[in-house]
């Protein structure tokens, strides 16, 4: 095989050359390019080495469809595992290389497996490696090794990625003469139209073309329609855009690459990729239709090749990829390519077709050229090792097979066409099931399931005009079908030559003197190195259904998609099983048409932007002041407040001290708050708490907790009555949401006839509370109408009024034991009345605290945490809670309570522990044991849910839930840490600090 | 940090976006902006037991319309469920008049909560706002569809907004101005979001 | 990613709704009086009919109303929703194989 | 009788390849038969799933009940079985499911050789991570049960997953830092395909008939016992029915009036393009929501949570794709510059406590194994040893015991939605 730049013709710019390397060697192509067809122009010839067998590959194709030529793009950060050199632009000082090779394409060593090919056919390793029953790691150690084509970069990729959402009323994907046509008449129909073309250019197969539309070659015709299209603010046109996914409801998923094929300065801040995630309202698919190849002996060498690609390079690229052609066919398709090769002047030796008759019109031409036409006759195999050296051509029995000898013919290039296959994938995606026609040997669309129209070669009709008023009648309808009126659309004006042709004969397997397996490979899926064989093997074994042949034999598993071998596989596999194709049906398309890079379904979805981060208004103080913060949920929170080289321990224990001997401010504004209004919010409140809420007095508050219809804990926090008919709830941090949608949810839909409302005011209120024997003190100074006396403002009410000059409503709650003042403001007030009050309690020894120290102060006092003490499997009983459950009424949750299960004695339940030496801090989640032993499995009691070392008591403390652990109090239990060592802690009330609640009054 | 603190002085406010607020690109292509201060009000309740006492008060008519907004007299109201309306009015330190519509409709089955400081307005604007928009919005915001005078509820990448289209523009359809209702502790990183968004389109313009 | 016509708004992308699973649940008046049998059935049996499917969405990004919608849940296809408290469209001959 | 068991007919062996070389292939026996169902098989297995197989293949080998039919309605391992991501681990947080999945383990460190198949189990360790202080906590807990479970488990600081998996994103400053993980060296993947086959291929072995393209459409029943299924293909008769059928758990069950507390929802999963090994182990997350291992082809596997929705369509929305693919670029940012190949869907039957029913029913003689959800794979050996044992003799195996239907009246649910997570 020797390609090479022919002297003129193609779209390439000969004006504009371009430098590039392929595996370390200097190479020039030219401007419009790709990396395939400059590689044909510069004689290179072995391209990639297969997965399997390690066999030199060329390239077979000229677009999506090319399993061989896949290559290593660039090095370092920017390097790209995988593309297919079909699809990639040339650009300045790009750099490419062979995959799965060592220590070079040319002398690979894994071709040792193509040595002893013979003892891995396919599926062998299923029925190997087994013993010694220890060694399948290292086996697979080395089956590791040969895994792979090309190499993931090792550094984060430096390019960004966008998605973009869009609407259309017209999704044209492909654009070749069915598309554009669509596009045309659609938008003429004053549709907005979306086109789209994965190629760099509009046009299709036209640009690789001859033919003539209007008597003008075809790309005249092209650049009228694009431009029209242009200039037209309602069409959007996409190149280099794959539709790769069509789903439910007419979405489609498309990736651009835009700035892949431009150099650094004019890609500048673009990103490198863009997911269009669109919505149609109708889809035209006008993608085309892939030539098959032939099934021949060796009829993967390099210089084996689709025709249409040959044609393509030749008229597209200006670039002949060898010198010497047998065209090999089974319809007329490939005539043509003859007949243009030969008009470029490149030497076609001989056309074989394997119908008695060859085509009809066009055999005067090939004849009138001079090209030795040879009908009922198949390339049985290739001759040479590394590349077409020359053919076997037999001439076909009666019966169809082949005997005899065979017709040398030297050569270099095979083209062969074995039929064309309709680019069925977004039809199947979107939930048709395509359909097998014999007159075309192909599965075609079948009837459509979502709102769409399949047109041109994509829909079994190949011929250029067949094409052409096909695409414009699609056009035409999608407008009239999302509401145009498209009855005076005007069609573009397109005349062409309209053919017939004569009927292709199916030939899946090319007859050869030896059954497959016994003479050369004839491969169906180049990539995974499926061959005919393979699939007579795979049913043998007893692989019925072809999805199982699929997955034996791998065919179609590549990075092709099987876009080329499947049709042949599934042909083989209905013979072997004496079935028809139809019967044997097709694998299933799914997405992606062709791969999709990571980074453009991640779109900005990374890094700062992964997930949504939520801060309260005091945030930028709590930045300045040095805070670590905690992730609770999307909100940040400050964990502690570290001083001078604290580290968490240090700030945890300064903090709780300060806070039980003076004063402590938590910025609470994360806690969910509910705007409870109507008659009903009383009677609401009790079905959703397991207390009452209706008997609550206005100005007062209660603690609440709410169950899951299963009787667990779902949630609790404290709830104030603001008035008869409004309530002020709040909720956990995390659970916010969850709650206010479960009560909406019971409300919309179970409860209509209640009168209530809810509102989200989670953000509305900025929550400032201060926990300490100095907090009253410290209030009075900032308040100067709210009286904070304790028979004016006892525990558990709530004023309103003004702090620091902002209006306030202030709750005495206390979730640290201490006294405590819950202010909430306005959250515009926030960041201020929070400056204010630091600066006001800085003579008092006010010191802010986090999270941690939080929950060490609750957890002294045996408060819960939903979701750290209890976690979906706890009752209110359990955790000791029985005078939070009303008997008087029912509420959510309730009846479970009272099931076999819930109603056992000897459940985990929630208890204080002990450590035996009181500066062990048990680790959370720590596993309980009543006898420790070493022969497991040891049977466990419970496990730690919150431990701490407490700065108050000056020892650890922990609570935890045990089996039975109310009436284990006293007793011992055994902590087996994971770090070896073994803590033993006594069982004791879950109240460590102040049981009485006398701190409450200091 | 201030000074010697009064109980008495008012605290100064912030708005969510205290620290991000740009000024309109120049070039009107790409503009963001806080509007902050604006007074934000939840109301639920029946269109007749609401609407007379809004009216009375902000002067602007609740839109029955799903998904339509009112532009009148001292308020903007957006429909924004079927027993819910959201209405903006100029200040968030409005307290008269918000107590003026709670004792007008203190009898009735009706719910008036200030929301002022749990959200505020980006507004988006220019002869690229809509591709800006587009880069996190599900909705159609083509000319033909979504006008002035609609509203949606809807979301920005995982960020629930509500967006209506300003009318007051000269030129809204080629050079719109989109204003996004954001709860404020989502504020920021809708900001980083749609600023980061908008480089994406400036660069492609 | 379904098109979901919100029966205030209309219709919308599907990222503006979250599922709430069976629809015409209705919670037991009277649970205590419940079997443990009864109850359990209420709590978790549900009928996850293959085909045409009754089922609550919310929309959740959006009007934040609840609503019943007619979903086969092998075709994805949506054909009717319904507001809270209606009755279901009837089944029509061709849809679902339940 | 005739010898029984795997590899009784061609044994399968790296000499048996090299003799079939020599005849070109051409003498390899059928892996499995496909024969008529007879009129009446002492039990009926409805569904070929890896569960549905290993039952028959165990009812055969264990309790010497070969009078069986498996009975699929398209192809064998079609189901979940043959779309799954293959992450086998038993690191479970209750006794009752750790016991369960143990067994399960164990039964896989020695499956190639019991099958005589190769599964391709690959014991490369598995790692859930935690970036939270209560994901921390919780994989404390799970980490201390594994052990005094007997179950191999560890728990990873920030600096091992580093040494361990260099390519991971450990970062403080990403938006949620990995904190930990819990690690468990005996996990691992195995070959979805094989699973299925080498059971197939086992139970054959010992003459259970594996009937595909076979869909049963009725549950005959007489006197509140069974009597047969109907199936597309006719009524075969027997006393004895298990159901395996995962996602279409429901469907049978209502052919029998039975109600089962499962939903049927999509869970999807992807592969990329192959790439040079990078990825030696299996890394998980709850709190990103994705997972990830490479192959020994190259891909890596990647798969997330379920689709809220119910969904018998085998396929979800792409944007639970677009979500499951930006938690990998951010665990791994190297891999922002491969590509996905293919993404597909499973029909997944989930029960409230992300645990598993294997059970007898009120019909005598019906037995139900599904709600594996997400998780099942790894239970496969495990799964079908229990149910056979339940279908041989008419009541659980200890094992099982725990998983029956009744604990949804009872209430004694085994939660176990923290160790389940993400699906997996
Ligand atoms: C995307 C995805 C990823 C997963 N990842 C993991 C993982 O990493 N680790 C893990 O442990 N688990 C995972 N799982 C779960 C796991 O795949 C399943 O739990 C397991 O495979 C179930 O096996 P099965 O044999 O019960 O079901 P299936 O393999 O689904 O078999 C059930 C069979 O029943 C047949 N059937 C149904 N109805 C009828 C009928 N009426 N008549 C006859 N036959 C019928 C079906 O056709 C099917 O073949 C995943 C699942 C999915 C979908
Ligand atoms: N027997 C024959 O002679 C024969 C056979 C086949 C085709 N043809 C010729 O080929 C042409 C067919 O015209 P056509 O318009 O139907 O197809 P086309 O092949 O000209 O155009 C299809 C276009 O769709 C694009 N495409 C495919 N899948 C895509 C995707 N998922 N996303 C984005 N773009 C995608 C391709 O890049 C291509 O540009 C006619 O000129 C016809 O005569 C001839
Ligand atoms: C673990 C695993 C690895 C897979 N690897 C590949 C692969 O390399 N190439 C491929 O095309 N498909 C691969 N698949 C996907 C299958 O082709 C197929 O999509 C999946 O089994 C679901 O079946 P369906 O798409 O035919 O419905 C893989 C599937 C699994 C479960
Ligand atoms: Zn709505």
């Amino acid at each position: 095989m020797s390609g090479r730049r022919l002297d003129s013709g193609g779209r390439i710019d000969r004006d504009r050359p371009i430098s590039f390397t392929f595996n370390g060697k200097s190479l020039t192509g030219y401007a419009g390019d790709t990396l395939a067809s400059a590689l044909l122009a510069n004689g290179v010839s072995i391209v990639g080495r297969s997965f399997k067998y390690h066999r030199p590959r060329g390239v077979l194709a000229a677009g999506a469809e090319e399993p061989n030529a896949i290559v290593q793009l660039f090095e370092g950060d920017r390097t790209v595992p995988n593309p297919k050199a079909t699809q990639v632009e040339l650009v300045e000082g790009l750099v490419a290389s062979s995959v799965n090779c060592w220590p070079s394409v040319d002398y690979d060593i894994g071709a040792i497996n193509g040595l002893v090919s013979k003892a891995l056919p396919a599926g062998f390793y299923y029925k190997t490696f087994m013993w010694p029953r220890t060694k399948w790691e290292s086996y697979e150690k080395i089956i590791r090794a040969a895994a792979g084509l090309g190499k993931v970069p090792d550094q984060p990729d430096p390019d960004y990625y966008e998605k973009v959402n869009a609407h259309t009323d017209v999704l044209v994907v492909g654009s070749g003469p069915a598309g554009l046509a669509a596009a045309l008449s659609a938008s003429r129909a004053g549709a907005r139209v979306l086109l789209v073309d994965e190629s760099s250019e509009f046009g299709g197969s036209l640009l690789g073309s001859t033919e003539l539309i209007n008597e003008q070659p075809a790309a005249t015709w092209i650049e009228a329609a694009v431009a029209e299209l242009a200039s037209n603010p309602d069409v959007q046109m996409l190149d280099r855009t794959t539709a790769f996914g069509y789903y439910d409801h007419n979405f489609l998923n498309l990736a651009q690459r835009v700035t892949d094929h431009l150099d650094t300065d004019s890609a500048g801040s673009l990103p490198r990729e863009r997911l269009w995630r669109v919505r149609a309202a109708q889809v035209v698919i006008a993608t085309g239709a892939l030539e098959r190849p032939l099934v021949f002996g060796n009829n993967d060498r390099p210089g084996v090749m689709l025709a249409s690609a040959v044609s393509t390079y030749v008229n597209r690229y200006g670039v002949s990829p060898g010198s010497e052609i047998v065209v090999f066919t089974n319809n007329d398709s490939a005539y043509r390519v003859a007949l243009d090769l030969n008009a470029a002047g490149v030497s076609v030796k001989a056309l074989v077709d394997s119908r008695a008759r060859g085509a009809g019109a066009p055999v005067d031409e090939i004849k009138a050229a001079g090209i030795d036409l040879i009908t009922s006759s198949v390339v049985s195999s290739v001759r040479g090792a590394r590349g077409v050296k020359a053919v076997d051509v037999h001439a076909l029995t009666d019966d169809g097979t082949v005997s005899g000898s065979a017709r040398r013919i030297d050569c270099d290039v095979v083209a062969m066409s074995g039929g064309w296959s309709p680019v069925v994938h977004l039809h199947a995606q979107s939930g048709g099931r395509p359909r097998y026609d014999d007159v075309s040997a192909s599965f075609v669309p079948g009837v459509a399931v979502q709102s769409q129209i399949c047109a041109g070669a994509c829909n079994g009709d190949f011929l250029l005009h067949e094409c052409l008023s096909e695409g414009a009648a699609a056009g035409v309808r999608a407008a009239a079908a999302s509401g145009y009126d498209a009855s005076s659309s005007v069609e573009a004006e397109a005349r062409v030559a309209t053919n017939t042709e004569t009927a292709l004969e199916p030939l899946w397997l090319v007859p050869a003197p030896k059954e497959p397996g016994r003479g050369p490979k004839q491969f169906l899926d180049y990539q995974n190195d499926t061959t005919a064989a393979d699939i007579r093997l795979a049913v043998r074994e007893g692989f019925r259904s072809i999805e199982h042949v699929k997955r034996y034999t791998l065919l179609g598993f590549g990075t092709d998609q099987g876009k080329l071998g499947n049709i042949n596989g599934m042909a083989i596999a209905a013979k072997a099983l004496g079935q028809t194709i139809e019967e044997t049906g097709t694998t299933t398309f799914r997405p992606a048409y062709t791969p999709v890079t990571f980074g453009t379904w991640a779109g900005r979805g990374v890094g700062e932007f992964f997930d949504p981060v939520r801060k309260t208004p005091m945030h930028p103080w709590h930045e300045e002041r040095g805070a670590e913060f905690e992730d609770v949920g999307q909100w940040k929170r400050p964990w502690f407040y570290p001083e001078d080289g604290e580290d968490m321990h240090a700030a945890v224990a300064r903090e709780c001290l300060a806070t039980r001997n003076a004063i402590g401010v938590v910025d609470a504004s994360t806690l969910g708050k509910i705007d409870v209004r109507g008659r009903d919010a009383g009677a609401f409140l009790d079905r959703i708490y397991t207390n009452m809420f209706s008997s609550l007095k206005p100005g007062h508050c209660r603690y609440g907790l709410m169950l899951h219809e299963d009787g667990m804990v779902m949630d609790d926090g404290v709830s104030a009555r603001i008035a008869d008919d409004h309530y002020y709830m709040t909720t956990t941090t995390g659970g916010a949401a969850h709650v206010l949608g479960w009560m909406e949810q019971w409300l919309q839909t179970e409860w209509p006839e209640m009168e209530v409302y809810l509102t989200s005011v989670t953000d509305q209120w900025a929550t400032i509370s201060l926990s300490g024997p100095k907090a009253r003190a410290l209030c009075e100074e900032l308040s100067e109408d709210i009286d904070y006396g304790d028979d004016a403002f006892p525990f558990m009410t709530f004023r309103q009024g003004r702090v620091a000059g902002a209006p306030a409503r202030v709750f005495r709650i206390s979730f640290s034991g201490e006294r405590s003042y819950e202010i909430n403001v306005p959250a515009n007030y926030g960041l201020a009345v929070w400056q204010h009050i630091l600066d006001a309690g800085e003579k008092y020894g006010i010191t802010p605290y986090g999270t941690e120290t939080m929950h060490v102060l609750r957890a002294e006092k045996g408060f819960i945490i939903v979701g750290q003490d209890t976690d979906g499997s706890v009752t209110p009983i359990d955790l000791g809670m029985n005078w939070v459950v009303s008997k008087k009424k029912d509420f959510l949750g309730k009846r479970s309570l009272f099931r076999s299960d819930t109603v056992r004695e000897d459940r985990k339940q929630l208890v204080g522990l002990l450590t035996e030496h009181d500066h062990e801090v048990l680790p959370e989640g720590a596993q309980l044991v009543e006898v420790p032993s070493k022969v497991t499995p040891v049977p466990m009691v419970g496990h730690v849910t919150s431990s701490y070392f407490s700065p108050s008591l000056n020892r650890s403390i922990a609570l935890a839930l045990v089996k039975d652990g109310r009436r284990m109090k006293g007793e011992s239990v055994f902590a087996p840490l994971i770090d070896g060592r073994l803590m033993k802690a006594t069982i004791v009330d879950s109240v460590f600090y102040d049981p009485k609640g006398d701190r409450q009054n200091v | 940090m201030s000074s010697q603190p009064n109980s008495a002085e008012t605290a100064r406010r912030n708005s969510p976006l205290v620290q991000c607020v740009k000024d309109e690109l120049a070039n009107d292509v790409i503009g963001l902006a806080e509007r902050p201060f604006l007074g934000h009000l939840n109301l639920r309740g029946d269109f007749n037991s609401l609407n007379p006492s809004v009216k009375q008060v902000f002067g602007v008519d609740l839109p029955e319309q799903a998904n339509t907004v009112s532009v009148e007299g001292a308020g903007i109201a957006l429909w924004t469920g079927p027993d819910e309306w959201l209405l903006i009015h100029r200040s968030d330190e409005d307290a008269d008049r918000v107590a003026d519509l709670d004792r007008l409709t203190a009898d009735a089955h009706v719910s008036v909560v200030d929301v002022s400081s749990a959200q505020t307005v980006i507004y988006v604007s220019g002869t690229h706002a809509r591709d800006v928009l587009a880069r996190g919005c599900p909705l159609d915001l083509h000319s033909r569809v979504f006008g002035t005078g609609q509203c949606a509820q809807t979301h920005f990448g995982h960020i629930p907004v509500t967006v209506w289209l300003d009318n007051a523009r000269p030129d809204p359809i080629a050079n719109p101005g989109f204003n996004v209702v954001v709860r404020r502790s989502f504020a920021d990183y809708l900001w980083r979001l749609l600023d980061d968004a908008a480089t994406g389109v400036r660069a492609a313009v | 990613m379904f098109i979901i016509d919100c029966p205030w708004c209309g219709e919308r992308d599907q990222s503006e709704f979250s599922y709430g699973g069976e629809a015409h649940i209705v919670r037991p008046v009277e649970p205590e009086a419940l079997s443990d049998n009864e109850w359990a059935d209420y709590l978790f049996m549900r009928k996850n009919t293959k085909g045409r499917y009754l089922e609550q969405w919310v929309h959740s990004a959006g009007c934040r109303r609840w609503f019943n919608a007619v979903r086969d849940n092998v075709t994805y296809e949506i054909s009717a929703t319904y507001k809270p408290g209606d009755s279901a469209p009837a089944a029509e001959h061709a849809e679902g194989t339940s | 009788m005739a010898k029984q068991g795997p590899g009784s007919g061609t044994k399968y062996s790296v000499w048996s390849l090299a003799r079939n070389a020599l005849s070109h292939h051409e003498n390899w026996t059928q892996a499995w038969r496909s024969p008529e169902p007879r009129p009446e098989y002492d039990v009926i297995i409805v569904g070929g799933g890896g569960h549905g197989l290993a039952t028959a293949y165990y009812l055969a080998k264990v309790h010497g009940v070969t009078n069986v039919a498996v009975v699929e309605k398209g192809w064998i391992g079609g189901g979940n079985t043959g779309r799954n991501t293959t992450i086998v681990r038993s690191n479970y947080l209750w006794d009752e499911a750790a016991h369960l999945y143990e067994k399960s383990l164990k039964l896989w460190e020695g499956l190639s050789q019991d099958l005589n198949y190769n599964v391709m189990f690959s014991q490369r360790g598995v790692m859930n991570l935690g970036h939270n202080l209560q994901d921390m906590r919780d994989i404390y807990r799970r980490s201390a049960a594994n052990r005094l479970n007997g179950i191999d488990s560890e728990v990873l600081t920030p600096a091992d997953l580093k040494r361990m998996v260099p390519i991971m994103n450990t970062s403080k400053d990403s938006r949620y830092p990995v904190l930990g993980a819990s690690y468990q060296p005996r996990g691992g993947v195995a070959r979805h395909d094989a699973v299925a086959w080498g059971f197939a291929r086992g139970a054959d072995s010992y003459g259970v008939d594996i009937i595909q393209n076979c869909e049963v459409t009725g549950i005959r029943r007489d006197n509140g016992r069974v009597t047969g299924v109907e199936t597309s293909r006719g009524f075969i008769k027997s006393r004895k029915v298990g159901v395996v059928a995962a996602g279409h758990s429901s469907v049978i069950a209502n052919m029998a009036e039975i109600r089962m507390p499962v939903e049927s929802h999509p869970l999807q999963a992807l592969v990329s393009e192959p790439v040079k090994p990078v990825l030696h182990t299996v890394v998980m997350s709850n709190a990103v929501h994705g997972y990830v291992s490479q192959s020994d082809k190259g891909e890596l596997v990647i798969g997330a949570g379920i689709d809220a929705y119910t969904g018998y369509g085998q396929r979800g929305s792409s944007e639970i794709i677009e979500g499951n693919i930006a938690a990998i670029c951010e665990l791994f940012p190297i891999f922002s510059r491969v590509r996905m190949l293919r993404q597909w869907g499973g029909i997944v039957d989930v029960t409230p406590d992300a645990c598993p029913i294997l059970s007898k029913t009120d019909v005598k003689g019906l037995y139900f194994n599904c709600g594996w959800g997400t998780g099942g794979f790894k239970a496969t050996p495990g799964s079908g040893w229990a149910f056979a044992h339940t279908i041989a003799q008419d009541r659980p195996h200890e094992l099982n015991e725990a998983f029956a239907l009744n604990r949804f009246v009872s209430g004694a649910l085994i939660d176990e939605h923290g160790a389940a997570g993400v699906a997996h």
